[in-house]
């Protein structure tokens, strides 16, 4: 780049701090900070490796439901089917005979059409993704209940330790990895893995171009050319792909699965990728953003309970938590830039 | 004819927006679209550019009656468009505007940036647009830099048919009498041009045809050899009634 | 499902009735699953329609009450978390000359409020159980993870274990939704509070996650839950875990229809004012083999 | 209006299905038929009595919370502040000795100055209010529940019965009207006034006019002189108003409030606004239409239960419903015109 | 002078939009400001309206220095203006846009309806523009309806300075005739006019002043007297060049 007389200097580090993760990030080093201080179990290895577990399976959420966002669109229905997912494969596995690994396969075709449906209904009727996906998430909340109890008679399926091709399973989803003395998840590998790709995506691919032109201005980008629908679709699979791979990393290592979890959870998908930098009316964010955006949730979350504080006001130190980091980050932006919009 | 329309129509609800028009374009040669505000020039650009389906009559590409299902099928056919409104995503990069829904591949689909990037910022100085940065938001250019993106990125990925609604609008002197040298180029090379425009300076010069539209519907199509030059002044109420104008705006 | 019509055929016809069975548990509750298990089973055995709806919310739980009411049904049976929040839609109902059972909670009020019968006793009772028993298992410091803040149940049962315990009781709140979210949590609170020295938990899937936990933080502290899985017995099998609370809610289930089915034909009527006890009872490794299979199937 | 040759005559019926409300009538009307066809309890007069009753205070909710969304602004803290507000009256009037009139003004005080602070916050920081009103709703949560058990020892307040001034307070909030044999709630009543409050309001004032345009396109509104952000606050304190008008209702009629009540709400009052045709990004909605939407919700939420359907699956069938109506309601608004953006 | 700005400047984070520019509006007087794309006449007429706090230099009215707080201060002030960018709420009505941040009240703070559309209806036929229908939303409007309504706007609203950027840009000839009537009509009333435009033909008759940007830098104010009409048309890099052109764009 050329200097140009219209242009001051304001530094590397203020044009760095521009980046919606980059926000975040110092919204992350605060909490984190703030919680260090004050435990020493927090900042030990153990500690982190602790909070870092669920911070990798909502992080893994966050990432595709941040995706998904940048293109305009909610998935409601992302939560409830980390459990149809896991609910599929322990079914299939424990009842039916298939072996693990055939089970996987079959939960994943699932989730897949069900995230293929979503697209279509939403680029197809034109209906918010809202409502649609909330229709969605409404009837497999159902059918996870109706038919767990069909099968077993009571609303959890478990036994999966029995099945054919458990223990390789379980190594892939659910095993742990040693570093430093500590085992760590390995759902944190898997976590790193689908950030980095979906950065590359968004970033250095056609499809990331394409993410944020549909978010931006979908009239616009179908006038130039850009295939909206299927962009759209896409998006809503890779959000189901994610829940799959949640649910078995879920599956695999408790088991067992029981019929109600994963309600309430799409919110803190979203909530995550918000504090990450995604912007709600779509068009604007990262994957980065949104995987620090969970482990900044994470932190507040384990942190709490690290500092011993009495659990009756856990929402509240939560809320003033999140609330005290996003301010952080916006605070940096703003210095960063003066107007955008 | 490569783009042809034959009695074409469109409503928008209870709105007729377009009724019964016929006009053509050919290659190597300028259509231009003259008509008040309202009279439905945008509709019926949308309609060739496969934004909006016609409700009535025929749309021929090659003498060939089609329904084209979008947008990227009238790119695909070459048609490539400068809309009035619908333009550029403001949250967007420069560079990622310019080349939207037509990006430059590498290998494993790898999006070849740093070429986006050095196309980007040319094409724009060719135009007399010197941005400061090719990474700046197109929310943040101005009117007239953001319109001679539009501009860039249609001429250069334009094939057979370019279509251009207003695009002088925004820009200044300079840059406005480049996008017309852009549109001469273009038909010399022997592209199809479809150009609207409210000022009579610039249309005349370069059109080959001219349709005259009015509250939707059409008050015919005439080649230049049909119609004087008095003629298209006086149809698009130009230059004699400014300069009658001016004597008027002078102090009472 | 039964279908609308036969539901409504029934009732009309009045042969074996129908029942409404409204708790304060959601559908999906694994306590409140075996209590509509046991409802259903006792329906299909006297030929009666049995209809299951709960909500942890008072209003929607008295909501449901007058829909049950305004369909005349031939027997309410009716969990009282909050008694002073259904007093009026069980007054109606009353008032309407539908016999109304209450069950679980709500004992006191019970008699009040002109039910013919309560079955079952409070969440703080089987509460007080657990806690007597993990005193005498040698724990001090006490973790009574609750999986929904606010629910009375779980309250309840914190407040009994107390009780039993006479030791300290620290709560600690997580989200059912995520058992990841459980394990890192109670491992959190294991890793930072070396004193606890047992768990307490109020679900078989929590307790699954706990056990998780308790490897994971190398804490020593014993672990108990409420409430029966297979996954639950197999731990208690393998000495993971202590022991589950079984408060044989199935009755609480099947005992309500049986006694409005008994009062209907024949007016009939059981306990002579004083409450119908369920439990609880203690699912250890001594007769864990016994109700495994049972605890799979949804009837403990 | 004169007659204009580039209108087509499309015919009166079809002009008047445009309006977002008659869209969502549409729906109303098929839920309501699919149930009335197959209960005769449900379309008794005793029955509509019981499922007017719900809808009517998610109604009153969802009628302000669609003004909010009108204006661009999400408030997830609506649910928790209906307990909060009760919570404040029952603890006030019964273990403080206020009269039950006096602790209802304080709560609406307290109500009103955390709506207000929702509004400062989000109009100071720019943060989404999606963001802001999560913090406040976690928050609240923690507050609710660690403030009962402190005062109560319990997850519940209650006892109002014995409270001075209740048998007048109850009158108000908690009463019956009797119409046709038959007693209706008077909750009924006020979910009318603040509907046609509301309506008049959008439609007929100029407050109406700057709420439709700070959720259009707040920067465009501000540059033509519009007080944005005291537009903006004033609708969050208009929700924290219902919410306080709903919370009173609910501890009026039950006497006791317990602390985790509310929780989850917030998106069933945004789903109703959505389902009666707001737009999730703003600036295009209408209080009738939301009115209409939490009929159709409390008809799809109640009418299961009068079927007689297992509880098991009764999210699915409501989910189901819920994406039927929508999605009449939007094939009556395509069929009525071609495109509005 | 009503409205003056003594060495002003305004950035963007690393963007200098604005450096040093001084400039006045005087009551019954015309302010041309003229410049190429994205020479900062956009963001200089944001700080005259409010939209924009200046970073440095001064901003005056009626002489005081002031410091706008917002909008709603420069239109108490009677500064209306129509912006190139900032200009209406698609999904609102016509005359709900019109009378947006000034609806006329009756009793009660009711909004008068009636008047409002009978208001709309007529100020824009006034303009050559017979809208169908007031309820329509703005969004369905044609790009020159839509500025149309925005300029009727600010007229009607007017006070005391009438700030208008390309205000012509989307219009019809017709249309744009009416335009800089209304401009000398309210010049003509007492009032300060500031005026953008890049065609050199409506810029020359109503204008009394003349402000040329650069790249964000002034270079200079000129009186009407000051400037002769070539020297003006020569730094717009207007008409004469445009006749040269014409030639060029013949067929080669
Ligand atoms: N989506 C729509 N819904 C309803 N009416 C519409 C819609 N789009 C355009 N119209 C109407 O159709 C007519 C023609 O619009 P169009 O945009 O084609 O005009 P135009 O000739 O391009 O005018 P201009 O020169 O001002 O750009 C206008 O009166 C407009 O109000
Ligand atoms: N919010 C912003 N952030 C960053 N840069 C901006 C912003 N707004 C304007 N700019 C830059 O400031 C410069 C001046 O813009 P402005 O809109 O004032 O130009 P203009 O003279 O009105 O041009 P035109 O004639 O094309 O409308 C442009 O180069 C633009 O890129
Ligand atoms: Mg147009
Ligand atoms: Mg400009």
């Amino acid at each position: 780049m050329t200097a140009d007389e219209r242009l001051a200097d304001v530094g590397r580090l203020r044009r760095a701090l521009v980046r919606p993760e980059l926000g975040a990030v110092v919204g992350a080093i605060a909490v984190f900070a703030f919680f260090a201080a004050q435990s020493e179990v927090f900042r030990s290895l153990g500690g982190v490796a602790n909070w870092l577990d669920p911070a990798a399976t909502l992080g893994i959420m966050a990432v595709a439901v941040a995706l998904l966002m940048i293109g305009g669109e909610f998935d409601l229905s992302a939560g409830v089917m980390t459990a149809t997912t896991g609910l599929i494969t322990v079914i299939l596995a424990t009842r039916y005979g298939l072996g693990v690994w055939p089970a996987l396969l079959v939960s994943l075709a699932v989730a897949l059409g069900v995230g293929f449906l979503n697209g279509l209904v939403v680029t197809r009727t034109r209906l918010p993704s809202f409502i649609v996906t909330l229709g969605t998430f409404l009837m497999l909340q159902g059918i996870n209940l109706g038919v767990t109890k069909l099968v077993t008679g009571s609303v959890q399926a478990g036994g999966l330790r029995q099945a054919a091709g458990f223990e390789s399973a379980r190594g892939v989803f659910a095993g742990t990895v040693e570093a430093g003395g500590t085992s760590f998840r390995v759902a944190i590998v898997w976590w790193l893995a689908v950030t980095a790709l979906a950065t590359w995506v968004l970033m250095r691919s056609r499809a990331g171009n394409w993410i944020f032109a549909v978010g931006g201005d979908e009239q616009a980008a179908r006038a130039v050319g850009v295939p909206a629908a299927r962009t759209k679709i896409a998006l809503f699979m890779t959000t189901a792909f994610a829940a799959w791979l949640v649910g078995s990393i879920m599956a695999l290592r408790y088991t067992s699965v029981q019929a109600n979890i994963g309600i309430g959870q799409e919110f803190i998908y979203i909530i995550a990728a918000v504090i990450g930098g995604c912007l709600l009316t779509g068009g604007y964010g990262s994957a980065i953003g949104a995987s620090i955006g969970a482990v900044i949730f994470g932190m507040a979350d384990k942190g709490i309970v690290f500092l011993g504080w009495d659990a009756d006001w856990f929402k509240f130190f939560l809320g003033a938590m999140l609330l005290l980091a996003t301010l952080a980050n916006r605070l940096v932006r703003r210095y960063a830039e003066e107007v955008r919009r | 004819m490569i783009l042809q329309t034959r009695g074409i129509g469109k409503t928008f609800g209870s709105v007729l927006a377009l009724r019964e028009v016929s006009m053509g374009v050919a290659a190597g040669q300028v259509t231009c679209v003259l008509g008040d505000n309202g009279a439905g020039k945008s509709t019926l650009i949308k309609i060739l550019s496969g934004v909006h389906g016609h409700d009535s009559g025929e749309l021929l590409v090659d003498g060939e009656p089609v329904r084209l299902t979008g947008p990227r099928d009238a790119l695909d056919r070459g048609i490539a468009t400068v809309h009035q409104d619908l333009a550029m995503i403001p949250l967007m990069s420069v560079w990622r505007n310019f080349f939207l829904g037509s990006e430059p591949r590498r290998s494993f689909g790898r999006f070849d940036v740093a070429k986006a990037r050095r196309v980007a910022r040319e094409e724009l100085r060719a135009m007399g647009i010197d941005v400061r940065d090719v990474d700046q938001p197109v929310g943040t250019l101005s009117g007239g830099e953001r319109q001679s993106v539009a501009i860039a990125r249609a001429v250069y990925f334009g094939a057979r048919v370019l279509i251009l609604d207003e695009p002088t609008s925004a820009l200044g002197v300079k840059q406005a009498g480049v996008v017309l040298r852009y549109i001469a180029r273009a038909r010399d090379r022997g592209l199809g041009v479809v150009f609207i425009t409210h000022n009579p300076h610039h249309a005349h010069p370069v059109g080959d045809r001219f349709l005259l539209l009015n509250r939707g519907t059409s008050l015919g199509e005439y080649g230049k050899a049909e119609v004087t030059r008095e003629e298209l002044t006086a149809l698009m109420a130009g230059g004699a009634e400014l300069e009658r104008l001016a004597h008027e705006l002078g102090r009472e | 499902g039964q279908s609308a019509q036969s539901a409504q055929q029934s009732a009309q016809a009045g042969v074996s009735g129908t029942y409404a069975v409204i708790t304060h548990g959601a559908a999906g509750d694994s306590f409140w699953d075996v209590v509509k298990n046991g409802a259903e089973a006792a329906g299909k055995q006297y030929g009666a329609t049995v209809t299951y709806q709960g909500s942890g919310d008072p209003a929607q739980q008295s909501q449901l009450i007058d829909q049950a009411v305004s369909q005349k049904v031939d027997g309410i049976v009716v969990s009282m978390a909050n008694p002073d929040a259904l007093k009026e839609a069980v007054g109606k109902a009353v008032a309407a000359k539908i016999p109304v059972v209450t069950i679980n909670s709500g004992a006191d009020s019970s008699k009040a409020f002109g039910a013919l019968v309560h079955v079952g006793q409070s969440e703080e009772v089987a509460g007080r159980g657990a806690g007597e028993q993990l005193k005498a298992a040698g724990v001090g410091k006490l973790l009574c993870v609750i999986h929904e803040a606010g629910n009375v149940g779980l309250d309840q049962r914190c407040k009994g274990a107390e009780q039993g315990l006479g030791g300290t009781v620290e709560r600690l709140q997580v989200d059912v939704g995520n058992l990841a979210d459980v394990t890192s949590k109670v491992t959190a609170k294991l890793q930072s509070d070396k004193s606890v020295t047992g768990v307490l938990t109020l679900n078989p899937a929590v307790a699954v996650a706990a056990r998780d936990a308790v490897k994971d933080a190398g804490s020593a502290a014993k672990l108990a839950t409420f409430d029966l899985s297979g996954d639950v017995v197999k731990a208690i099998q393998a000495g993971e875990l202590l022991f589950a609370v079984d408060q044989q809610q199935y009755l609480q289930g099947w005992l309500p229809i049986t006694f409005l089915k008994l009062y209907k034909d024949n007016l009939n009527t059981v306990g002579g004012g004083l409450p119908v006890n369920t439990g609880p009872g203690f699912v250890t490794k001594e007769n864990a083999a016994q109700v495994e299979k049972l605890a799979s199937a949804g009837t403990r």
